[in-house]
Order: C-alpha cells, then structure tokens, then sequence
C-alpha cells in the first residue's frame, strides 16, 4: 500500500476540508439529509474528483493506493463537517471487503467504479441482532444452477437503499462465504429503516432466492469481513474525533459570546471547567484515532488493541462531547435549528454502528492480554 | 364547622354533583359552591379555611376522582393574580382563571436572557394611561391559544437589573403580538418564540407596582418551579411513565440483556438514584409539614436531571443497536432516543443544573455568591449578548 | 419489639450525639486508634448507662428493646463522631444473632452483659475470602465428647482481639451451625489484622481443635446470620450516612471560611457545585438508611431491597462525600492531622466490610425482580 | 563543529571517563568538559550549541546511561541562577549546583497561599543592603538539608498582588529558619514547614528586580510542573511503576478477578485513560518538535491526577474486603490504600484539577477569566484568611 508523506496527507485532508466548508455547510447538510438518499450527487462527484473516493482502491484499478492514516485523516474533515454520504459504505468497507477478499474479477468489475464515485457499493453483515459478529448474520446460501442463491435478511445496512452493489455475508454448505448481489435482483426487498441520525442511512434487506455470485475469495471470508470492519472502525473513529473536536470549537466560541449576568458564560467556572474536560476528551479521541490509523497502516503487534481502544474511547469521547455541548449551549441548543443535535445524534449513531463500546473495551482486554 | 361536618358536606356535595361521565361545567359549579380555593377568603370564591381542613376536601375530591379543588395551591394565574393584582383585574380574571375559561401563557425568558432572567431586554414604556411593549420572549407553551401572557419586561433601565422590571399580564389576541412555533431538539413543537411590536397593556394590569415585578415574579416562579418538576415526561410511545423499577426491568427482560452483568449493575444503578429521590422528597415533606421548599426543590430538579439522562442511556444501551432507528415501527428506540434528547428539558429548562448547583450551594448551603459585575450598575451599562 | 417514638428516638440521638460531641473528639479519636483495643473503656460504660449497648437487647435481658429506627438513628451520630468501639460487633451482630437463633440459654448467658457492656461479643462469618457468603465460611465443627470442637480459621473478625466471646459459623456433619468460643480457649490463636481504617480492629482467628458449645438454634442457621448481616447494614449505613452530613459539614464550612484570590473558595462554582452535589449525595444516603431502618422495622416486603439500595447507596456516598472532601479542602487535607482522611479511611473500610457495592447492587436487582 | 565530529568527541570522552561502578567526581568532570549545559554559552560552563547538537550529547550520555548533561533543560536551580540572579550569585551557585553540591529547596506555598500563591503573606523588609525574612512557608521538602531556599516574599504591600512580591535566594542554615516535618495523610513526611523569623537575606541574593519575583516565579514554576508531572508515584510495595496495562491486569489475574466482567470492563477502561494520555503526550511532543507547552502539561497533568484515582480505585475494587487491611504482610492492599491516599498529590498538589482546568479553559481554549475581586488592589487591602 502506498502511503502518502505527512504533508500530503494534511495536504489531501486540508483540501477535502475546505471542499467541505464550501459545500457542506450546514445548511447543506440539513437540505441534504432530509432527501431520499441522504447524499448530494453533485458533492459526491466533486469528492471523487478529488480522489477521496478511491483512497484506499489500488492504482491498478483507478485509486490512490493509499491506506488508514490518509483515510483517517479525511474522515477527521468528514465528521467534522457532518457529511452524510456513502463512503463509509462504499470506499472504505466495499473497497476493504473487496481487497481482502481477493477476487480478482470482482476486484476488475467493482473497484474501478467505486474507486471513481460512479458505483456505489456496501456490506450486508449483521441480520435484526446487529452484533456484528459471525453469529449475528442471518443469511444463507444456496447452490443454484451455476451461481447462488440467498435467503434470509440482512439488517442495519448503511446506504442498502441506494447502493448499486450489495456485498453479503451469508452461511452456505461451505461455511461463511462472501457474495455479490445487485441492486436490481429480483426477490430482493429493500425497506429503508428511519435512522435518529438523519443523516444515516440504512435499509433492511429481505432475500428470497435472490441470485448471486459467490466471490472467490483468497482466505477465509471472515478475515475480509474482519479487514473491512477494522477499515470501517478506523474511519470511524476519524470521524468521532474530528466531530468532537469541532462541537468543542462551537461550544467555546458560543461561551466566549454569549453574555449572561454581564459577562461571557466561558467565564463562569462551571462552563469553563467542563470545557476543559472536553478537551481531554477530543484530544484523547484524536491520539487514538490516529494511532489506530498507525498501527493498522503498519499491521503492527498493537493492532488489535488500537482499533478496539480508538473503537470505544472515540465513540464514547464524541458522545461526551456532544452531551455536554448541548448543556453548556443551553436553551439554544434545545432548538432543531441549533446544529448541536445533529452531532449528538451522529454521535449516538456512531456509538452502535458496529457494537457497542462495552463490546470493544472487552476486544481490547483481550488483545493486552494476549499482549501480557 | 367540624372536620365532619366539612367531610359530610363536601360528600353529599359530589355525590349530588360529581358524574364523571358529564364533566362540562362542573368546575363552574366547583367555584360556585367555594370548594375551588377553600383557603381563600370568602370575598374571594373561599371559605377561609384552614390547611387542615382544606386537605379533608382535597382528599373527597380526589377520593372520587372529581377536579377543580385546591386550585389556592396549584393555580399559579388565579393566585398570581389576587396576591398581586389591581382590584380592578382581580375582578375581571380570579373566577374566570378558577373556571379556566381563561388561556394564560408565560412570557419570561427572552434569547438573550435564560439562566440570567434578571438581563431582559423586552421594553414597557408608558403611554397614556397604560404601556407599550416591545421585544422578544421564548420558550413560551400555549402562546397561540393564550388570551393573556404574564409578562415580565423592563421599564426601567438607570438602575440595576433587578429593580427596573415590572409584571404585567399582557393581552396576547392583538397586533402587535406575533406566536411562531419553535421547533424543539425532539422535532416536536410545544414552544413557541413570541415576537412583541408595539403591543399595548392596559393600566390595570400591572401586578404589583412599577420596578418591583422581580419579585412578583419570584412568587410566580415557584410555582412554575413545581409543574416543572412534574412534568418530566415518559417515553414517546406513550407506554406509562417510567416510574419505578418495574419499568425498566421489564425493559431488559424484553430485550434479552436481563442477564447481562454489566446491565444488571446498571439497572440496579439507575434504579436506585429514581428511588432514592423518592424517598428524599418523601422525607423532605414529612420534616417540612405541609410547606414546600424551593430549594429542596432544586435538589430534586437536579436529581431529576440525572435521573432521566441515566435512564436515557440505559435504555440505549439496553437496546444496542435497536437505538440507531426511530420511528411507530421502532418504539423502544422512539423513547430511547426521545428521552435521551428531552431530558435536557430538565437539565436545562427551569434554570439549567449548573442554576441549580448555585442555588443549592447558596440558598441550601449557605455559600457565598459570586462577585456579580451587573451588580449596582445601572442596566444600560450592562454588557449584553 | 418495642419501638421508641419518633420524639424518643429523635432524644435518643441527640443524647448520645452530645456524650459524643463531649468525649468523642477528634482528639479522642486519634487517641483512641492508637490503642490496642481501639476503644475507650470509659466512654464505653457511659454508653452503657446511657442504653445504647442493650438497644436492641429485648427487655427481659436486660435491653431497652428497641429496634433498626433506634439503631439507625445512633449510628448515625456514630458515623459522624467517627467513635471507635465494639458497637457494631457487639450489642449489633452479636445480639442481633443471638435473638434471631433462639437459644434461650445462650441468651440468658450472653445477652446481659451485651446489654450493660460488660461482656463485649463478636461474629466470625468468612474465611480469607471475605465474601460473607455461606461459601466463605472456613471453620469446621465435630463432635467432640459432649460438646464440639472448631477446626479452620476465620478472617476480618471485628474486635475480635477483644471480644469476650465469639459466636462462630461453622460447617458441621448437620450443615452449618452456630457456636460461642471463648477467648481463652485452648486452641484458639487470635492475630491482629492492621487495618487501614485506624479506628477499626479487626482480626484472624485460627482454631485447632477449639472447644465450642453449640447454640441450640430454633431455625436454619444462615437465617439467623443473614438477621444480624441485615441488622449490621442498617447499622452500616446509618454510620455512613452521619459520617457523610458532617464531612460535608466541616467542608462547607471551610469553603466559607478559606480565603484565596481575596474571596472565600465557596464561592467559586467548583467548589459550590461540588458542594451541591454532596449534598444531593449525603441526603440520599440519609434516606436510603432511614428506609431500611423502617423497613427491617417493619419487615416489610421491599426489605430486601430497601437494606440492599441502602448499603450500596450509603456506601457509595460516603466514599464520593470523603473523596471530594479532600480535593475540596486541598492541600491541607492531605496532611495526617486534618480530620479528613480518617473519614476517607472509614468510608474505604464501611465499602468492604460486609461485602462490595456491585454485590449489593445484584441483591437489589434480584429483590426487585422478585417484586416485579 | 559537525554532527559527526560531536558524536565522536561525546562518545571518546565517555569512553574515557565513564564508570558506571564509579560515580564519584563523575559530575565535576562533566562539568569541567563542558557536556552539563551544552546549550549555555562558553562563559558559563557551556558550549553555545543549538538544541540539535544538545540532543546529540544527550542521546550519547543516555546510550551509557550517565548523568550529568542536558542540565540546562533539567536543572531548575541552575537555570533560574544563570536566567536572574545578579553576578554574584552566578559566580558563586551556578557550577556548584550544576555539580550538584548546592543542597536546595523550595520556599513558594504558605498556609494560606495554596491555589492562589500570589497571596502570600510572608514579608522581607530592607534592612541594611539586605532583607529580614519573616513568615511562614509549607510544603517544603528536602528543607532539613538545604543551603538555600527559593524564596518569594512581599516587599511592597502597597501595590496590587502580583507586583509587590520579590525572589531571594534565602540561606537555610541560621537560626532563623525553623523547618518541621510535615505528616502526610499517607503517614509518610516527604514534606516540611518551614517557620522564618527575622531570617537575613545577603544583597546579593535578589533575582530580578524587587517586585518583580512573580516573573521571576513563572519561570521558576515551569520547571516544577514539569519535576510535579513525573512525580506520580507508584505502589508503595516498591514494586515498578504502574505503568502500562501489564501490572493492572496481572493483579487481576494474581487477585482471581480477571473473568468477572465488571472487573474487566473497568480495567479496559481504566487501562485505556493511562494508553491515551500516553498518546496525547507523544502527539504533543511531535506537534510541538522540541519546544514544551506549560499548558498542554496541565491538560496532561489533569489527566494523570484521573488516572492515578482511577487507578487506585480499580485496585481495591479488585482485592474486595483485602483491602481493608495495611502494612508489609498486606503488600496488595498497602498499594491500593497508599495510592488512593497519594493520588491528592497530584490531584491538588502543583494546582489542584480545579486550577488545572482554570488553565486549560483559559490558555488553551483562550475563554475569558472571572472577575478577580483582588485585582488593582493593594495588597493590604486584600481580604486573607
């Protein structure tokens, strides 16, 4: 994987954020997240110029060839900026999935389109549980004639209602195995879920002999499946700590403006201290996002406890935050035209999108105790 | 009158009266009959009577489940009004507000002015015999149906803050005033913003007398101190109110995490913070008798606060991923996530927990205040923003 | 029982709250803690006289038979005058089990000098483990020519250095059952534990062939301990939640009191708010001892629960109450002559005696799913 | 000189003079080559190097584990001699201390001057070309065995607080300084009392200016936090620092917990709050290249003052009813009562968390400071207590 040198990458990161201030103002965001399919096709087209959208696919196949730490930092401007869109979904899980997985056919038929913007792809992983698990799926597979078929549902899944591609999970005669059904298959029902984050998109797929190709994938289906969550983890964690960090900035700035008793309220030590506190929180979720990103880029021996510590200490810093910021705003920010509630329900979405942080403090024991 | 006899009388009374099954203008008959106020004197839709003797006709009324009795504690208009009010306005509002033919808004905190009420900005300026009012209020619930908003605004601005406010109960159905719905953080609309251009309030009413509605308006707040601790609100779904523990293990049980360790700690945690400020208001009335205390009353908000913000997140994490939905389909995640956004209607509402700690810490306590720079300066020179 | 009315117990307390004021000192208790037996014999028989010791002695001997209103009501001028004594081992767990095993002998023997302290008695209930749990326990009992002997160790004995008598829990060929040890008994080695609470004492007890007599108990033993565990909570708590009102006392008055920055550190808002929230903690402990008092009073059917929420509530409180007491005061609380660390140490010590908070948690759990 | 040609130098003198087995007179011949304070100039026992080269030395000395260099960074007694103190001084203290032979202590908090250390009440007076100390100092170490004491006092009561204060070099063996141990609430005395009546300070001792001892002081004080932030103790056992996640949870494995999930839950997250100020530390440090941030240090020292509760607290919680007990037979239990007690060392000493997040709301996030009743005013007007 070709990575990027720390100025570039603040360079790719920079760019992608003042794309953003442009054209994922807040204003945009609330315009955006109130249409069908939560994303603005045109910004969309605009981050794929940019080459976000194929950060992580390799040159061979229209991408940057880049990995974790450019992606962290890119997801650091994305949650910041609120974005709703699919490149949780597509270019970073889809893209992972696809990469680890190993079919090279697959590779030659999706990435290239991902990679561009021009198809959109996700992962069907979790059935109603939504552990996120091997366990948790609720799909199985079936030889047909010379492909699949799928029966079951899958649930919670991000963008299923627009993605072109949904890249499945399910349980055949062989065991776990990786599969890639269209948009369009027939017997495939897609009901949209309402989300509290609305900016989130999902959909509850149904399968009822739904045709699909099995991907040959290289390994075991679980280890794709496992590269692609951790992918999904690190971006996420990038997204909680640049959405901590600029809910911090606002409530500061509020509390350095707003005068009550004849003196800003970032005066009065209640505000003051809490606001200290969150720094802690954001800077904490900013290391550990980061360092996440590190030990993934560079597969190293941490790996493991990174991704499950950045999991958890990111989520719950970003629910923190933004809990605490709608206290310290006050009444204004008990209103649906302040932006607060919009990063706190991002931040609730964030704390369950992929388990919950309990189930990642437990990953983490694990791995120091395996590192013990 | 004896105790029993008073028991017999109000008895006989409801029995002749009370059909729950036909409610339209009983409370008429209710204030007529002087059971409405009984501690209010006689002059004024009262009997006279003692505390004692008032809670023997509480006790009937709600014995049978009939309303419109004790409203001398409850009726925050009708007692504002004959505590304060010109005989004049007295006369046109005490017994229509008993029956409730009259609707009544707050107008109180204004964008520039929540935990510091005392910094308003909406102006009273004199014209001719009564006022003239312009600003802006917020936070105000059933403003579009209201017929009079108590209205605190300022009237004086070369003294300091407390002392250039005056109390009015202000005709809401004319021009110059303006209701928007304001949208809340839960996407409901229960508030409104209350936009105020040269709306006009007649000379009498002013309650109390000019500068001095800070404290008309103290009288006022407690009141709206209490139906605020009471109206922390249950689930969306409109299951019953999350009261005691039932509720929330019947919770865990549904969802399948009721054996989960880590939960039950939880749910043992946050149970016992709901209980424990039971028993403590408990004990707090039995040690004050029959008064109430404002700053017990803090203690309580501010328990409150926790409480449902505790509660809000064990539901949540009862329901793992469950809470990323919302929506009738998804009811348990509807209240997780609805209460998780509406407990900040008590944490900041009605003075925010921060407010609160101060009074505590001041009133209850005993400390010491916080030097105040608005303090003994004339409120034009105050900083505003 | 007899219960005193709330006007007498309320004299009660405040006649035992002054004795204390008067000769239980912060200077008394410190040197009270240095002493072996950690008591003040004098100071003891004045408790004595004045009833305390025989409160919950019924009155045919020699008691006032009184009850866990009482009980409670004492202990929490206890708990706020930090008094060292047999009190909880003695005229607490030991009469409380003696009255709840029903063996009229042992009581005529043991239950008057309980009463007017002259004989001080204590339980052992756990080995190593301290769990006070039936599957703590470390003695075994046998028969030995009329009597029985005890065999084992028993570990956390309050007072045990000084009790007269101890009434052990032992596992004999029958199940479990009650005996009374005398100190000087052959076979008996009692060795001090050191405490990190000064003001408790605490000891080992290792028996080699102890001669015991048997208490003749009317019920299932463990009944009879699960009654004076259930008493000594009430008791606990109580302690607990006096000690929390005057930490928070004497630390409210130092904020009013201790100048920095030419005003008095309670009116900063980190100070008072911190303030507030002890207050908010100490209220709620008071309750939740006052509940269980008259609920074990009553023997009501939220008992369970009611003793469970308050030894984890009252527990919890005076652990936060001390803790914050300590950063509030500052620097001069973290020298060994302010009082505010022996408060710290007794609030550690009531959080482990009779087992942890998660532990009473679970039991209120299960009480109140027994209730649902 | 090059790189290279430093590297090489460095490393054929420690070749040359480095024993670890023989340490004495090891420090005056480090001095004596100039490798103590690389970065100071040639007149004052250094070489002028910029930073770069400094490191250099450092990494080599580090390599074979000796002392003695990087004494410009490190030696807060020096630095502030050779930073403010008058020629005298210079020539007589700064090669001893950097040798090493300067016993020294601290004389900054009083009684009465803890979180607001500028009140400090102990006065030097003129007399003669000198001063007469007179006061009461506390939380002193090491003051039995100084020489000298860093000393802030008031010389001019007259002026607002911060400017009346000045900085002595005070000589602690005469018979005016009294110093008692000072019983720590660990039962441990690392600390003393330092009583000063009618103590003289030589002329020559005075740093800075008079009345300026407070900018003095901030230089002083950047070193001190800096000492406080590595102070953090570990077990009293003597076992090695509780560092990384190993020492936690092979305590739950020894104390039989490690499978309870509330046990496992709670060493995660404690584990993670030392793993992630180990982090922001480093990404500080990278952010910062070489330089320091005071105001980055009180948002670590905050953290640390968490973690080492925190800490202490998972600790008992793992040895249950074991950590009632103290002393050498006890060594689990004498850790986690030690470390519960000695986590106010960091949470209070060296500015308390409340300080601490004074500093960071107000340096690093840039929000407005309160009101301060005692500023413009003079000093004796100040209400103490």
């Amino acid at each position: 994987m070709a990575s990027l040198s720390p100025e570039e990458r603040t360079a790719l990161r920079d760019g992608f954020a003042r794309l953003l201030a442009d054209r994922c103002t807040e204003k945009d965001v609330r315009r955006t997240m109130e249409t069908a399919s939560g994303y603005d096709p045109a910004l969309w087209g605009q981050i794929a110029a940019m080459g976000v959208t194929g950060l992580l696919v390799d040159e061979a196949h229209g991408g940057a060839g880049a990995g974790p730490l450019e992606l962290e930092a890119v997801m650091e401007a994305a949650g910041a900026a609120l974005l709703g869109s699919p490149l949780l979904s597509s270019a970073v899980l889809a893209a992972t999935l696809l990469a680890a997985a190993g079919d090279e056919a697959a590779k030659a038929r999706l990435l290239p389109g991902i990679a561009d913007g021009s198809l959109i792809a996700t992962l069907a992983l979790t059935g109603d549980a939504g552990t996120w698990t091997p366990e948790g799926m609720a799909v199985t597979a079936a030889p047909a004639g010379n492909g699949w078929t799928l029966d079951g549902h899958a649930s919670f899944v991000t963008d299923g209602q627009t993605a072109d591609r949904v890249l499945v999970a399910a349980n055949g005669p062989g065991g776990l195995a990786l599969f890639e059904v269209e948009r369009e298959a027939s017997g495939l029902d897609t009901a949209a879920l309402p989300t509290f984050d609305h900016t989130l998109r999902m959909a509850r797929l149904t399968f009822d002999k739904v045709a699909a190709q099995k991907l040959d994938a290289t390994g075991p289906a679980w280890d794709a499946v496992q590269a692609a969550l951790n992918m999904g983890l690190v971006a996420l964690a990038g997204e909680q700590a640049g959405g901590a960090r600029r809910v911090l900035e606002m409530t500061v700035d509020y509390a350095k403006s707003r005068i009550q008793f004849g003196r800003p309220i970032g005066s009065f030590q209640a505000i003051k201290h809490m606001a200290a506190d969150l720094l802690l929180e954001s800077e904490s979720a900013t290391s550990a996002a980061r360092n996440a990103a590190r030990a993934l880029a560079e597969n190293a021996p941490d790996a493991k406890a990174a991704i499950a510590l950045a999991a958890f200490a990111c989520a719950d810093a970003y629910a923190t935050t933004t809990a605490t910021a709608i206290q310290m705003h006050g009444g204004i920010a008990f209103t649906w035209d302040h932006p607060a509630h919009l990063y706190l329900r991002r931040a609730r979405a964030g704390a369950q999108l992929f388990g919950n942080s309990n189930h990642y403090r437990e990953r983490y024991l694990q791995a120091l105790e395996a590192q013990a | 009158m004896t105790d029993n006899q008073l028991r017999d009388e109000v008895r006989a009374w409801l029995a002749d009266n009370w059909n729950p099954e036909e409610r339209a203008g009983f409370l008429a008959k209710v204030v007529e009959a002087r059971w409405a106020a009984p501690r209010w004197p006689v002059e004024w839709f009262g009997r006279g009577l003692d505390d004692t003797q008032a809670r023997i006709i509480e006790r009937e009324f709600a014995a049978v489940g009939a309303p419109g009795t004790a409203q001398d504690r409850t009726n925050l208009w009708a007692n504002t009004v004959l505590a304060k009010g010109t005989e004049a306005l007295k006369h046109q509002l005490v017994g229509r507000l008993l029956r409730n033919e009259v609707g009544m808004c707050l107008l109180y905190s204004e964008p520039g002015a929540g935990s510091d009420l005392a910094g308003i900005r909406t102006r009273a300026d004199r014209s001719g015999d009564g006022w003239v009012v312009n600003g802006q209020k917020v936070w105000t619930s059933s403003a579009a149906t209201a017929d009079y908003g108590m209205l605190i605004a300022r009237t004086d601005w070369d003294v300091p803050k407390h002392r250039g406010i005056s109390f009015f109960f202000l005709p809401m159905k004319q021009p110059g005033v303006e209701v928007r719905p304001l949208r809340q953080i839960t996407n409901e609309a229960h508030f409104n913003e209350v936009f105020i251009t040269d709306a006009a309030v007649p000379p009498d009413n002013l309650l109390g007398r000019e500068g001095e509605g800070w404290s008309v308006l103290q009288t006022a707040l407690a009141y709206e101190r209490s139906v605020m601790g009471e109206a922390a609100r249950g689930p969306r779904s409109g299951a019953k109110e999350a009261g005691g523990a039932a509720p929330m293990v019947a919770l865990a049980r549904e969802a399948g995490v009721l054996a989960d360790p880590l939960i039950r700690q939880d749910l043992a945690r946050v149970t016992a913070l709901r209980q424990l400020n039971a028993l403590n208001t408990a004990r707090a009335k039995a040690d004050l008798g029959q008064g109430t205390s404002s700053s017990l009353m803090s203690l309580g908000k501010l328990a409150m606060s926790r409480i449902l913000h505790e509660e809000a997140r064990l539901r949540t994490a009862m329901l793992g991923a469950g809470s990323l939905l919302e929506g009738p389909d998804h009811p348990r995640a509807e209240d997780a996530n609805f209460l998780s956004l509406n407990a900040y209607f008590t944490s900041i509402g009605g003075g925010t927990d921060q407010i609160q700690r101060n009074i505590i810490g001041e009133r209850v306590l005993g400390l010491p205040k916080e030097p105040e720079v608005d303090r003994d300066v004339a409120f034009r020179e105050v900083r505003g923003g």
